[in-house]
């Protein structure tokens, strides 16, 4: 029997994996700091976006805002970030964000960390609201409905979906079945189930079967597209080395 | 009346299944349609209890019983299966990341509502994954024969039974036809060519539109 | 320097893995039908009951109700169990689930299968309320809160927690690291961390760093004991076999 | 003013974690606790980036930058560690599963309210997993010098900062005393043996009250 090949989700390269997200989308992009941090898909973004214009006024979804001039710092030195959706926007060298938001640039919406990871979760599990203690009583709780369950406040918090996600894995199969390095999971899983396209880039790609099924940790169905990307540079490399993209602009 | 039988029914539904789409199947009649994936196109399929891209039934004998999937029978894995934890598998679900989810019913009304997890107040209730299948899936479409055994009609203006959930059902598969819920009222696609239309809706609890044409319900031997 | 040994988790035996579980607990039970099933557990709980009486009154959560007699199925028959939450309470022979509940001797809380699951996980991620779609419109929502979301209608459902779980696991290692079997995996990972004492059989125990650290499944921090049952029957084994247990009531 | 230096503080606060404890630690001063682990007991460290049982840096050179903590600084693991993806290691703090997490403050008020993310309205906000930490562990205690560099109390009546949590606080290691919080008062436990009440009272914010006996405050050169 002649096989389909709408499950092969591989892309040829990394410009050809970020082609089509337009102007305004929301992009979770994970990673923590560094690690995780899909560098080549997001300079990849830059490119097309130096070559034409495009895509601008992104809301971007990450765990930070960004460090030294290179992935998350250099998409928003490139002026394409429209908002920013974070719990952590400081980072050893955050003067890209900084200066972008005192100026007005940029919009902050800054979320407790575990309350992101859980909104993201429940975007991507279809729970539209589910109450947590974090923020209650402070100003991160301010405008949010509160509840009392068995005598404790909680503050009511909404799903989190984006358009697309960007996101580093260590392994992929053909159908999207993904494995991870260390603590660079992060965010990985939950921004692929939370965005209609998760865009994965992974240091090698298998076939189908690849992966022992014991070992998957993001499940080919959260997966919409995949990219091997052979040797990813590690944003932390970079920064060591006073790294700025684009690369001429050094 | 000629019908079709349950495999030539769920060659029907497999048709309509694209190339590359995660799918659910309910336990009974909808398992049938994994059998009939066309030539050239390939799914995965779903199961609540934690397996993607499940395959056919092992020998007898070679059963592997923590390999089972929602029905509790045996399975084999296809290249690419993985395994979760429930709280992932019905992420899966409720998360509208399946592509169709095909089950079975008691009843199906015009507005989209299904009844096909209870019979009544008597005997044991048992609801296991329905409900949460009929809110998840992008596509959510039933499989059955048109009338009871005893010949009454399972698609109606309103379900009798107690709800599995509301508004939700978009195509029906029978044993007579191929029936779509648009707007609140059931349109017709596909009936046996041998029947007429008036047939049909004798048969049927809920007037039947037909603003469009209605092709030919054809299945091979089966 | 000396090393501390709270970390280590092993027991010796299963009837010291459930002796102080006391009458009226609620106690979560692992497994999909046989699948992630217990047994080993199960029966030294029925033993202990058999010995002392003890525990009775207990509110089971599993998926099902039990299938033949052993199991699951031998705890109802053997009068331990007050209530039962589950989703799918028939099996191939679910006559002492069926006769206890028709004779009034157990409640029932029905509860659909992605709402059990989720309900559990929220009880171990400490969220205590959480909006779903399934059951809109039905009985099974008769009386819970419903929100309309983006124009669509959900039920609020709440955390589910226990004083116990009872967990099958591949391997275990001393710290309480676990992974499982295939489709076995089940409702283990949840129950683990719902529960304030889980207890989980495992076929191997390992030293601590046994399993690697990205193939864990459920770290340790969610499990308080580890038994090894080097064998452990399969249920569906045992009903094929039409067994009983206690065994001498065959 | 004689004062604990930070070694000396993260050394008192250790001695209340128990053998077997999961711990959380603070970014900064609260780190070091790791270092003071009485001999004889061992405490799993989590990180909310997804690793339990971490340990210490590399060597420089070695470091693995996939292999970070919170505060993205490299680290290694201890047998039995364990990744996760972000919403399991929240799960871990909200779901009650820390034993203790120890963490910084600007600000704590007699009430147990903590301030430690935000010094106002300056600057770029940044607030991390802090606020989820403070209302998961089962014992949130903090770690901080007594008063500000600029000698200010930390502990006051109210905080005068944005809060990071509610009543959430139940002991307090300063670079002076170890304090409870305790129906809505600060209960003094320990002091520098040669710090007179009356002398710490002067640079604290709210009343220290002294229902019991108040031990002496003694750390070894650290």
């Amino acid at each position: 029997m002649e096989r389909g090949n709408a499950l092969d989700k591989t892309v040829t390269d990394v410009a050809a994996a970020v082609a089509d997200i337009p102007d305004g989308a929301s992009v979770m992009i994970g990673g923590f700091g560094g690690a995780g941090s899909p560098i080549e898909l997001i300079h990849a973004l830059i490119d097309r976006f130096r070559a034409t214009g495009h895509p601008a006024g992104l809301t971007v979804i990450n765990n930070n805002a960004g460090n030294g001039h290179v992935g998350l710092a250099a998409l928003i030195e490139a002026g394409m970030v429209r908002k920013l959706i974070c719990s952590f926007p400081r980072s050893a060298d955050p003067v890209v964000f900084t200066q972008a938001y005192q100026e007005g640039r940029i919009e902050l919406e800054l979320v407790p960390q575990g309350t992101l990871a859980e909104r993201i979760r429940a975007g991507g599990a279809g729970i539209p609201a589910f109450y947590t203690p974090s923020s209650f009583g402070t100003d991160l709780a301010a405008g949010k409905p509160v509840e009392l369950f068995e005598g404790r406040s909680y503050v009511r918090e909404r799903w989190l979906k984006a358009d697309f996600a960007l996101v580093k894995a260590e392994t992929a199969d053909t159908h999207g079945n993904l494995t991870y390095r260390a603590a660079s999971r992060n965010f990985g899983p939950l921004m692929c189930m939370a965005a209609a396209i998760a865009v994965v880039q992974a240091r090698r790609v298998l076939p189908a079967g690849g992966i022992d099924p014991e070992q998957v940790i993001t499940p080919g169905i959260f997966v919409q597209r995949v990219v091997e990307v052979a040797r990813p540079v590690q944003e932390e490399d970079l920064n060591r080395a006073r790294a700025t993209y684009p690369l001429e602009a050094e | 009346m000629d019908k079709l039988t349950d495999n030539q029914i769920a060659w029907r539904a497999a048709q309509d299944i694209a190339d590359g789409a995660y799918v659910n199947l309910g336990i009974g009649l909808p398992e049938k349609v994994a059998q009939y994936q066309p030539p050239g196109r390939e799914a995965v399929f779903h199961t609540e209890n934690g397996i993607l891209n499940f395959g056919e039934s092992p020998a007898s004998g070679a059963e592997d019983w923590d390999l089972i999937n929602a029905g509790k029978k045996a399975v084999t894995l296809k290249p690419g299966a993985s395994f979760f934890h429930h709280a992932d598998s019905f992420a899966m679900v409720r998360g509208g990341h399946l592509d169709v989810a095909i089950l079975g019913a008691y009843e199906v009304a015009q507005n989209g509502d299904l009844a096909n997890w209870s019979t009544g107040p008597k005997g044991v209730p048992a609801v296991g994954g329905a409900m949460d299948l009929v809110h998840g899936a992008k596509r959510v479409a039933v499989i059955t024969g048109h009338v009871t055994r005893d010949g009454r009609p399972k698609l109606l203006e309103r379900c009798t039974l107690p709800l599995t959930g509301v508004g939700c059902v978009t195509r029906v598969y029978t044993s007579l036809a191929v029936i779509d819920v648009a707007d609140g009222r059931f349109v017709l696609r596909e009936k046996l060519p041998a029947l007429s239309i008036d047939a049909l809706q004798a048969v049927t609890g809920a007037r039947l539109l037909t603003p469009g044409p209605v092709a030919d319900l054809i299945c091979p031997e089966l």
